[in-house]
């Protein structure tokens, strides 16, 4: 059995692009089966510049096809994708009702609070943007566009946050430096204030300086304290 | 004595147990020594007897055909009793070969089936991930995302850097609510206001960097909105239509304004000490 | 852009199994859509058997590929699924597939009289396989593989069984046509020999060149005649 056929069925199959390494992974997981082949043995420790060949190889075949769709490699990630002429149809297929709304303006508050500053804990999140953020925190996950990526290091030892390889395919980034403003906007602490500040008249809100982050967990408590919500939903946790 | 039983127990029934008997002669069903075959079928009736194996009801029933077909044999053809009812021609032999046949063949399709069945958990259908229509063909837009706006702070504070020589350090000149303020005032007196113009007068990173994060705060609070005509053209700032001016209660999404308002309210109630529970991170 | 490329990547983006019904939906919707362009226009009002001829020809120049995946219609729905060898890495991909056990002997065989005699009633069934078919009848409605689907114009009016979408399905069927040797099963006429052997052999008082079947398709089937060994094989049940 050809190595190519065989990373053609797996890109055929997934549900997402694979990277190299990824597709490494699985030819160790086959091959560790309990009724592993000799095949899946033999590709047990198969090197990535022969699967980087075999790829290339498979992309050329298809591109010589010519067919809808094409092998394409995406920020190192290998996937098969419609050509976009056949678009009108596909937007057809997708109808209204499956396909994924655009990201609302708290999902991208929340987004791009965790791009600047993750690994961050969700009351961390919650406490800039000043709201309860479980739902939208659920959203972008679903969406593939935030994952969990460690423990913060605090009481309780809540999970912190981090945005994933959609998340820069998605908006077009290189990279997380490629994020505008990066420097200033990830490095801002929000000075505490020397007095307790009164909130202007005619003004919405309290100043951000007093939303000012600190630790996650002794604040988080406070501010659900401060913040009850007025529907009586609380918040899942 | 377990072997037996576990070979008794994979006959489905009277006509299996016939179809494994046949095989074992090695011949074809319709050549079969039907004598022979009761005679075994009996035998093995009585081994599963001996073992006081469950015997269902169908072998007792298969066994007395089988008994009637050879007790016919033995008698002269002149000597039979016509069985009444049957006529010429349905002869039980017959009648057990033809079911035979038909049920050998059900057997044969159930084995295909069973192989089929096991080719289907090997094969695994394309299931593709959700289509976004949004990355690959991009609609115009007419609102302005969060990251329009920070390219839009990039490129001000590009500007910055040309001019500042040496990095300053942070300072407290600029408070972000100073900033809100003076957005507000600006929209007030002239409605609308290009994105730009905001920084225009800003003498700092910090103080674009303050003006920039008022603004994200009045958009949150959807008092503002940004517009922009076309693609990369020029973002404009106005007031939020559906915002009440100045009671900061919009109603375009009521449930989670009200959560930003109530939260104000009950931190403005606590300003005594609004950030003791804060640790500067 | 020809119609077959067109379905080709409908097929290859959708979520699930697409009949020419759902396809022939798509075509109407992309043709309403307003930036519709001329061709989308002019598939509006395509025509079941256009599209069926499309979808077999396409399943054609995929079996002639040989790729690692083939086009495959079940239960009357097309989709794009992989080759059975590909199984061993697909599994290490996405996991084992969820699947209900296994069919034992008893119920295989009842599936397989009720799929090619259907409607049956129970009484045929047991006819056939010589026992009683309660526990298993019930077996295989509860899988939902059988279900009733009316009433035998006899005596007691009983209900009489066939098999559904979710047969087809499970053993990946298009329809029933597919099922194998169809066209011998659906309707047997076993030819009655002259006269069947009693007797002992040296003693009969047939020669066996008169028992030759005038049915060719009969006697195939019978010379394939395998008896399964005992304690080989055994039913799961």
């Amino acid at each position: 059995m050809e190595l190519k056929f065989i990373l053609e069925s797996l890109l055929f199959s997934a549900q997402k692009p694979l990277s190299v390494k990824e597709l490494r992974d699985v030819f160790a997981a086959a091959a560790g089966a309990e009724d592993a082949d000799a095949t899946a043995e033999s590709l047990a420790k198969v090197k990535d510049s022969e699967l980087t060949a075999a790829l290339e190889q498979l992309a050329r075949e298809h591109e010589a096809a010519a067919r809808s769709y094409r092998l394409a490699c995406v920020a190192g990630a290998w996937q098969f994708v419609s050509q976009p002429e056949y678009a009108p149809w596909l937007k057809a297929l997708v109808g209204q009702k499956i396909r994924p709304p655009r990201l609302s303006q708290p999902a991208l508050e929340t987004l791009a609070i965790i791009a600047y500053r993750q690994p961050i804990t969700r009351a961390e999140v919650e406490q800039i943007r000043g709201v309860n953020v479980d739902a939208v925190m659920q959203t972008i996950m679903e969406r593939g566009l935030v994952e969990a990526v460690g423990r913060a290091e605090v009481v309780g030892r809540p999970p912190t946050y981090g945005t994933t390889a959609l998340f820069l395919e998605y908006f077009g980034l290189r990279g997380l430096e490629d994020l505008p403003a990066a420097d200033e906007l990830r490095k801002i602490v929000v000075q505490k204030p020397p007095a307790p500040v009164t909130v202007e008249p005619g003004l919405a809100t309290t100043p951000p300086e007093q939303l000012a982050l600190g630790n996650a967990e002794g604040q988080k408590e406070a501010s659900k304290a401060e913040a009850p919500e007025p529907g009586g939903s609380p918040s899942p946790e | 004595m377990a072997e037996y039983k576990v070979q008794f127990e994979v006959f489905e029934g009277p006509l299996d147990l016939l179809l494994y008997l046949i095989k074992k002669e090695e011949v074809d069903i319709y050549q079969v020594n039907l004598t022979r075959l009761a005679t075994q079928f009996i035998e093995y009736i009585d081994l599963m007897r001996q073992f006081d194996l469950e015997l269902a009801g169908e072998f007792l029933v298969m066994a007395s055909t089988l008994m009637y077909i050879k007790s016919r044999e033995l008698l002269p053809v002149d000597q039979q009793v016509a069985v009444e009812g049957e006529e010429e021609g349905e002869d039980p032999r017959w009648e057990l070969i033809r079911q035979l046949v038909e049920y050998k063949k059900f057997k044969d399709a159930a084995t295909q089936l069973q192989t089929l069945e096991a080719r289907q958990e090997n094969v695994f259908p394309r299931l593709p991930g959700k289509l976004e229509f949004e990355s690959t063909a991009p609609p115009p837009k007419p609102d302005v995302s969060i990251f329009d706006l920070l390219n839009a702070v990039n490129s001000v504070l590009r500007r910055f850097e040309k001019r500042d020589g040496s990095r300053e350090i942070f300072e407290d000149k600029w408070t972000v609510s100073e900033k809100i303020e003076f957005i507000l005032k600006v929209i007030a007196e002239r409605g609308s206001v290009r994105f730009a113009e905001l920084f225009e007068s800003a003498a700092s990173r910090s103080e674009v960097v303050c003006t920039f994060l008022a603004l994200l705060e009045l958009i949150r609070l959807k008092q503002l909105v940004c517009v922009q005509p076309e693609a990369f053209a020029e973002i404009e700032i106005r007031r939020a239509e559906t915002s009440a001016p100045a009671a900061g209660t919009p109603v375009s999404d009521p449930a989670r304004n009200e959560i930003a308002a109530q939260q104000v309210v009950s931190q403005t109630a606590e300003t005594g000490t609004p950030s003791d529970s804060a640790r500067p991170s």
